[in-house]
């Protein structure tokens, strides 16, 4: 039991109290945005390699920082047995759900995201992202990512998100 | 229930030590008398009234959201065993709203038959204050009661307390109004493109629209509708979107804004009455960039003053992260008359009711919770340890 | 116990993973054991004070070193809006149990404890208590702690367990 | 499900968009082409087969226990995304057991109609190795199945597979068999004063009795007793108690004292037959007071050999706390061949099959999981960001 005593001696008591919490603070707590300072990994996408003639996107998609995730907040799908435009094994897609409009570094383009919610096992518990960008209180329900969107699905149970490309949003220049 | 053999005859033995316990320690001269059996089944209760300084903390448990629950705390006290009260549980991210006139909480909930699986049933429970038991409850059809961050705007009492609304969103909204006499359902208030439950005239509600607008319903002694208008447009859900988390006092409301501004709304009427909104940011700070921010970010006090959760570098994006300070508003002035700096980051406030508001404070670095007083603003203690994963949403008791 | 100072030498990262995961540590790890290092309160209770022609015992029932907690594993319903021997509002004690052996400092004798778990709420969450002694497999039901005592409630939901003095044990003395 | 009108509006915008994307990019050279409009709905699957490599992770949640579950995870892998392949619930600390032949995993579950209060139902659920899905649900009358920490004595599959004997304790004992093809239950045994199932012979189970004996029962074709017989006690469970928890190869097992011996039991006849124990510590080493200890405690690999987490200094009271040390066995000489130093401390382990086991272990400290490997006894990695609160049991996938 010493080491208790010592510990809370020694003033890390505050310190020692941030943990894994850590995922909480960066989710819930909103700290995390998309920051340019962390490196894009290339992702495991077959058409990205393929230069110029092939539709284009990079980066990691069990990153908080991957492109498309500019307005989610939930579990990332790709890191519960899914990917960033699938469920995981067992789960069920939500039919409705919020989009955001998010910017492409790849292709330059702006393209609609459908956030689509699995459903009907408990919180996937990693990877927790929140980006909120765009996100509005739920009186406007197509952006809103504060409610549960496992509507419509046979349980009302939120397990993780996903992004899925659903258009392309209009070109600004 | 039966023991199988071998316990029984182990309480056998025990039973049979207490009768000789009396003969044994008459024997050793120097010893007290040996402690007295103690009775088995005693559950505890709760005073009638709860007082000042008590919050309720919604735990709505993100990592096992059905699995939510209700935490009473006593923040005058030191110790974890002298805070906590007791607990009681809502499933599925749920709302609560407490009526301390009829020593009743109310909670909406949502369960599968099979945990996370199976057939969905809606239910508004009714708690006892008292004993932190279920009362009542009532069944809540159509899947559609609202689930989303917790929140004070998805149930609201009316009719003089006699009635809740209950907002719903299926996307589709609307209200179900509940008589709490008899605890059913008297009506459903479809309220096409607004969302959630504002206090009203005396029997009514208002819901927010996308358009930017309030819709309000009056109600007739029967539940059914009596009259709903439209206000105005005041504000562009894309371009300066208000929160849809007010201060409310009596019948005066202040919706601040995302970028930092905030609208007063009398709902003394039938109609919502918008005035002027005006800036929650004093001049001289406005290049810092403060705005407010949270799950929480808004409680008054009963000294008349309302608190919100700032933070400074606002961004799109940051307006759901919570705030490192909390400013306090005397809404007649229109003035800031307090900045309370936290100890480290809020996501969600609380303040409690009486001449001497604390402010409850979610840390959510460490889940815990921070208090400070309301009106020097001085941090006063940090409570945690309280079985909470995260408590998304306080209360003060009422 | 060793590991423990090491890693604490190590430095402040470790530390910070530890957390209100500290509670985990002291319950389901295990290393959590009444020590006489701790100092024992006085404890709430009239009798206590009254001297030797009274029943007496001292310590703090909030605390897992309380002489009560001997046998016990679960959360203290001291912490829980109960106390040493009565449930939290609006749950229901165990009628069956566990019970252990357990020395009353106070006046040198062995209590029988019966451990009855408080029932119909989800884990009280709060001062986790792993002490053990004397426990054994569930083949051995009276002196199991490590099943679920919500038996013969109306819910099986385990909350917390209360320690209620039922009886002096045969004295060795 | 239908959206209100100004969400409506919003994805015909959106579709407008994509309608027109072609021509725009076409208009800018440089560009690739933009990417395609993807499918929504897909869901992953599973292979039929899990990899060696792959481990099913038991999260009990001990503070959150009606939302307990199983998490499917590759350990092969070195990031959090490609180590957790899926996840499914298990409802108040139930218990669980794969079949890899029949592609199943069955688990014990109980469901409360209000989440924590209400009516209980228990059920065995069997879920689906490839979909992660329900394909099938037995309901377990009489709110007994054995509830407590988890562990791999509570579920045995016998005769040949093709049943399931789920363990009861309500204290009083017994089992419930259930025919996996029909997915009915066939029979209950009484096992008085006697708990948990163990193989035995090919249509039968034993169970550990508190008086130190095993019963051990053989059935017949439709499910009823054929034959009860008991062995001699062999032990005293005041004196020198065993663990519950053998290591389990074919029709023999190792069952571990708390006091550091370890007794072999021959299950291949109709009657259990317990060898002569022998002591897990070398003699040099007995000073240190090492003996087994934690949750999930012991493991055995496709080698021949079991493991058994260890801990110093041994006392009445630390049988549960886990270990600093995982030894491994062979069983045929009776000798530990590899000691296992863990990174901090364990409190539960599994091994993977195959020729290249690899160990998993729980670090109750950090409730990561650590790998190990099971010849070398080289730490590997550690999975953690899992989702997890308290991965009690381990158990290497089939």
């Amino acid at each position: 039991m010493k080491f208790l005593d010592r510990w809370i001696e020694q003033g890390s008591r505050d310190l020692a109290q941030r943990s894994s919490r850590r995922g909480l603070l960066k989710g819930l707590g909103g700290f995390l945005v998309g920051t340019a300072s962390i490196p894009l990994l290339p992702v495991a996408r077959a058409s990205a390699a393929q230069g110029a003639g092939q539709p284009q996107e990079e980066g990691d998609p069990s990153s908080c920082d991957y492109w498309r995730y500019c307005a989610i907040d939930g579990f990332l799908c790709s890191c519960c047995g899914g990917s960033a435009n699938t469920c995981p094994p067992g789960t069920e897609m939500s039919p409705v759900t919020w989009i955001g409009t998010c910017l492409n570094p790849a292709d330059g383009r702006n393209y609609v995201i459908s956030y689509n919610d699995c459903c009907g096992k408990s919180s996937c518990g990693a990877c927790l992202c929140q980006r909120d960008e765009g996100d509005r209180p739920p009186y406007r329900p197509d952006k809103t990512n504060d409610i549960n969107w496992c509507l419509g699905t046979t349980s009302a149970a939120y397990h993780c998100s996903t992004a899925i490309v659903v258009g392309v949003a209009l070109e600004e220049s | 229930m039966t023991y199988p053999a071998l316990t029984r005859r182990i309480c056998a033995a025990a039973v049979l030590a207490v009768a000789t316990a009396g003969a044994a320690s008459a024997q050793t001269e120097s010893r007290p008398p040996p402690l007295p059996i103690e009775p088995i089944g005693i559950v505890e209760t709760l005073p009638q009234q709860y007082p000042e300084s008590w919050f309720l903390l919604h735990d709505a448990a993100f990592f096992h959201m059905s699995d939510g629950k209700v935490i009473v705390v006593d923040t005058a006290q030191d110790t974890v065993a002298e805070q906590i009260q007791g607990t009681f549980n809502v499933s599925l991210i749920g709302n609560i709203l407490q009526s301390s006139e009829r020593g009743e909480i109310y909670a909406t909930e949502t369960f599968h038959s099979r945990g996370t699986r199976g057939e969905r049933r809606d239910y508004l429970t009714i708690w006892d204050q008292k004993t932190l038991s279920p009362v009542g409850e009532v069944f809540l059809p159509g899947k559609k009661r609202f689930m989303g961050m917790p929140g004070r705007e998805a149930l609201l009492l009316l009719n003089k307390g006699k009635w809740l609304a209950v907002a719903n969103f299926s996307p589709a909204s609307s209200a179900t109004i509940i008589d709490l006499d008899t605890r059913e359902i008297i009506s459903e208030v479809a309220t096409p493109g607004c969302t959630f439950v504002y206090p009203t005239a005396t029997r009514g509600f208002s819901a927010l629209c996308a358009d930017g607008r309030f819709l309000s319903t009056t109600l007739k002694a029967d539940g059914s509708i009596d009259k709903q208008v439209r206000t105005a447009s005041f504000f562009s859900s894309d371009d300066n979107p208000i929160f849809e988390r007010p201060a409310v006092m009596g019948d005066r409301a202040w919706f601040p804004s995302i970028d930092g501004m905030v609208w007063p709304v009398d709902f003394s009427g039938a109609q919502a009455k918008v005035g002027e909104a005006w800036n929650l940011v004093p001049e001289t700070e406005r290049a810092e960039g403060w705005a407010p921010g949270g799950i929480g970010i808004i409680d008054e006090d009963d000294l008349g003053r309302f608190y919100v959760l700032m933070h400074p570098d606002a961004k799109d994006g940051s307006q759901n992260g919570g705030g490192s300070e909390v400013w306090v508003y005397d809404p007649k002035k229109k003035s800031r008359v307090l900045r309370i700096p936290l100890q480290e980051w809020g996501l969600s406030i609380a303040v409690s009711r009486g001449k001497q508001p604390k402010l409850l404070v979610t840390n959510p670095v460490t889940m815990a919770v921070e208090l400070y007083d309301g009106q020097s603003g001085d941090y006063l203690k940090t409570l945690t340890g309280l079985g909470q994963e995260t408590p998304l949403m306080l209360y003060g008791a009422k």
